[in-house]
């Protein structure tokens, strides 16, 4: 194992202190609890966001805190939902006195995590605490007898869309409702070239030869669906974008934020190739695209790989997403 | 022979040496159906039980349950964190207002852990996670007990959770991480169930 | 090799494509000669800047087209300097009337492309054009017998922080001084964990083993002065600050922007743990962080690594930095 | 035999197939102590040529050469773009004014590429570049051509080269990327230098 650590169990609390020294200016850090806030949080008056789940995902969930975007988010270990209580002091912390909205992630874990949490918030009474749980991933299939589907790429988008609608004062109903909305209307698929390696595990979670790609693979190294022969750029890209297209499904005048993500691991001219061949695929299925976002935005640690987002944008969407945004890995506007 | 809380205490040391033992096993289960980090995660939790318990007196048997709980619930995260949290939480629980446990009342708390655990989770059987194990351990713990044996209800109990364990390996996972791989969860053992027999195994060995 | 790419022939080509596709709003492409242009090139009255080097960097130097930054970046092929005919376009493309500045990093290749670009461009009339060569890399011995230092982490500083003196509206002959002054003050050095494959060689620049290093490595895969074996990110750290802050000198009570740069296969989380070892060190050493900058921007295809840059930075470097910028890399303030 | 447009356009050629045969060799000496784009720059850049020669017509050899100066200016880049380019401009600038052109004709045409090549680049002997070969084969042209004979001359010249690409190896290089590595760069052969035998192996062979 290669990495840029120190003892593999202090690689979360280490990078915590990382982003407090580099963002001060936006945020600051509740070290024992493994909490980013906002700089200004609480916000009188505004909702309060927060997300949080395992580490190993950055700059998702610490660095999209800041104007326009989340409160607080609850830093886990490693691919491991962060504690409850966690997830209740960042609660208290962010109440401004409109309510707390909570962004969770599909995940058995983050799921009973969060409504521990909530449980245990609303037994501590005062803060009106709402949940929203994101699923976008088209490579697991959807079902009540299952997990159902994990939360991927649209949870960034619903960050600061959401982010921007709480900015402007909206009720914490609204907010919620505005949330399963975005997640609602977004989809996404994702595929790795390489494995990544959990620090405290010390070796790669799965094992992909030089000539094989895993599809559908999560975001914490879960073995995907399926495991093919690599291919060409334009090739994986229509491996990811018609199942997402199909399951919305998306069509013909539909128009999207599209965003290609990359896993960790990808460089930016990739990235960029890949781009260019979802949005021929995206042009050759009548979908145009409104905004684009292209990055390493929620990561698997060093796995080499990218994810395909789309979300159906209508023009508040848009708007939304044009919003002010003044975190340590999204900005504009401000 | 009684469960008492300095039983209930070597029980539970006995559990974190075993998962300590067996965190990089279970870590590397984890890694072929979900995210390679059960036995980290489970190790960090029963360290901080070791820790609590040495800084810590139990009175009763259910407060330090209660404690135990509370000290997974707030350590361990995940899947495994809620889920092993609730059981003793829950198994603290029910022996709220009992003060001589016998193996009935023991048996009791169990289920009534696990039952705490089921309602958080919705696991069913069959669906490849921890509740493999510890149904059939369950009831080969009334089973074996009925006569009050505990000893023998928690030798028959670990036996199950084992056999059960084993028959998570040709399930195909509808809940947790693994469920994701769909069939490709098929030949694969479950961590959870793992580490479940792992703490009856202990159990038996240490307040059987 | 594992890549998000097609025909390794084609990646330039295809992610200028990208680059186009999702920056549409800030950039234009031509795509004959592969410059990227600010959307609202020439800027009349405005000192025109252009930099321009081998891709594989990205985002350098196409993600720095923008407001605030550069007007034009030429993109030669991956690891390869562009070739004098490309920046003779760009220069004509982004002549605003007050004469052009080409920011070129040291590599043989790119002086001397550059250089027959602005002989063409002089012999041509016209254009004012004057250049600054960036050297910052002490990992280079400096000397008059040799191709010197390397250009590598301060290149992103300059373009940025000259970029916002040419909006300005400053004067050629104020901006290239200014260039040079920041190049004075800035000094990085970088280290990989793993080599970088170029597209169109197939294998791997170098061999480094699971447990090894290579420290003071360029950003072209050019093998570095010693190979070390892996180390704890705080020895790292050490590693890569000390010989830094040795050769300006930088020392108590200097100020710097400090820039923690990840080579295109290390995710950010490393970055932040080493974030914090650096700015440890600067502490240790009396030295002010004014400014941060922490994230992949100057890359070296998909090599796992990070580079450390300082740059001393006063009253006015720092009012630069924090300037408006509106480009596909950095965006603030606007 | 004198050099004639035919006989210009068939080494250029034969340098053409030359550099594609052993792309990957310079590609992978590049590796070593430099970038790993040696063997494709010089690949692309004498595509480029042959594309241009099997479109275009010439009267003059400097005219050709010229152009095949301009040509990998436009589509080499890096080091070896300028330099070799600046060769090509300068040896076709040196043939101007004259229209048979002898074996001293031509070496002085080469002697007067590579100077503007070492004008350019400003390498000295021992520097570990491409004039490493150039040098001693300028001297072998002009001794064993000092009889007019240009086959000898160049002959001689492609043999000084070999000799000279060998010598590279030992040598820490001071110009160009391998410099960079400074000690490290010993005990590899310079891939410009290795080129650069191969386009006057490829005189000897279609002009000689
Ligand atoms: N819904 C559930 N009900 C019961 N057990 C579950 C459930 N989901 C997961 N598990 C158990 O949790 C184990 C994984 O725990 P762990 O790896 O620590 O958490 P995570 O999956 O969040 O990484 C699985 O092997 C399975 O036995
Ligand atoms: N200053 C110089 N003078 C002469 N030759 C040089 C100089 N710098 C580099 N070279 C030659 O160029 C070769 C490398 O060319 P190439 O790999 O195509 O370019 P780059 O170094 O830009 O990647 C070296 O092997 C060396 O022979
Ligand atoms: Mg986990
Ligand atoms: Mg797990
Ligand atoms: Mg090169
Ligand atoms: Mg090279």
């Amino acid at each position: 194992m290669k990495k840029l650590i120190n003892d593999p169990a202090d690689v979360v609390k280490e990078a915590l202190l990382g982003i407090e020294a580099a963002h001060r200016d936006r945020v600051r850090v509740d070290h024992e609890n493994r909490i980013v806030y906002r700089a200004d949080a609480p916000v009188q008056g505004k909702v309060g966001l927060i997300s949080g789940g395992g580490s190993g995902h950055e700059p998702m969930h610490g660095g999209f805190v800041g104007l326009g975007m989340l409160d607080a988010a609850c830093a886990g270990e490693v691919f491991t939902s962060p504690v409850p209580d966690q997830m209740m002091a960042a609660t208290k912390g962010v109440d401004g006195g409109a309510g707390v909205l909570h962004i969770v992630k599909n995940y058995t874990g983050d799921v009973m995590n969060f409504e521990m949490a909530a449980e245990m918030a609303a037994a501590d009474a005062g803060t009106e605490v709402l949940s929203v749980v994101t699923d976008d991933d088209v490579a697991v299939q959807d079902s009540l007898y299952t997990a159902g589907r994990r939360g991927v790429g649209v949870t960034v988008l619903l960050e600061k869309i959401v982010g921007a609608a709480a900015e402007e004062g909206r009720p914490l109903a609204e907010v919620a409702d505005l949330a399963r909305r975005v997640n609602d209307h977004g989809r996404s698929m994702g595929m790795a070239l390489t494995s990544c390696t959990v620090p405290s595990a010390g070796k790669p979670t799965f094992d992909l030869s030089e000539t094989d790609m895993e599809l559908g693979v999560g975001i914490h190294g879960e073995p995907g669906r399926q495991r093919l022969p690599v291919a060409p750029a334009k090739d994986v890209a229509a491996l990811l974008v018609d199942p997402v297209l199909q399951d919305l499904p998306y069509g013909q005048g539909d128009s999207v934020i599209a965003f290609v993500n990359g896993m960790g691991g990808t460089p930016l001219i990739e990235l960029y190739i890949m781009f260019h061949e979802v949005s021929q695929l995206l042009e050759k299925a009548g979908v145009t695209v409104a905004r684009s976002l292209v990055g390493s935005y929620i990561t698997s640690l060093e796995m080499a790989g990218c994810s395909v987002t789309l979300l159906k944008a209508d023009d508040e969407l848009v708007r939304l997403w044009d919003a002010p945004v003044n975190t340590p890995g999204l900005r504009w506007g401000v | 022979m009684a469960v008492d809380v300095r039983g209930l205490t070597g029980w539970l040391r006995a559990f974190a040496d075993s998962i300590s033992e067996h965190a990089a096993e279970l870590t590397q289960l984890d890694a072929a159906i979900g995210d390679a980090d059960h036995g980290t995660n489970m190790k960090r939790g029963m360290q901080a039980v070791t820790t609590m318990l040495d800084d810590s007196e139990f009175e009763t048997a259910d407060a330090l349950l209660k404690k135990v709980g509370m000290t997974l619930v707030s350590s361990v995260g995940g899947a495994s964190g809620p889920l092993y949290g609730t059981f003793f939480l829950r198994a603290g629980t029910a022996l709220a207002d009992t003060t001589e446990i016998d193996a009935a009342d023991f048996g009791a708390a169990l289920r009534a852990g696990v039952e705490g655990m089921v309602a958080r989770g919705k696991a069913e059987l069959g669906d490849k996670t921890l509740y493999d194990a510890w149904a059939p351990a369950l009831t080969a713990y009334d089973d074996a007990g009925a006569d009050g044996d505990l000893g023998a209800a928690l030798a028959a109990a670990a036996a199950a959770a084992a056999r059960g364990r084993d028959e998570t390996t040709p399930m195909v996972a509808r809940k947790g991480r693994a469920s994701y791989l769909g069939e490709r969860s098929a030949g694969h053992q479950d961590p959870g169930a793992t580490s479940t027999t792992l703490l009856l195994e202990s159990a038996a060995a240490s307040l059987g």
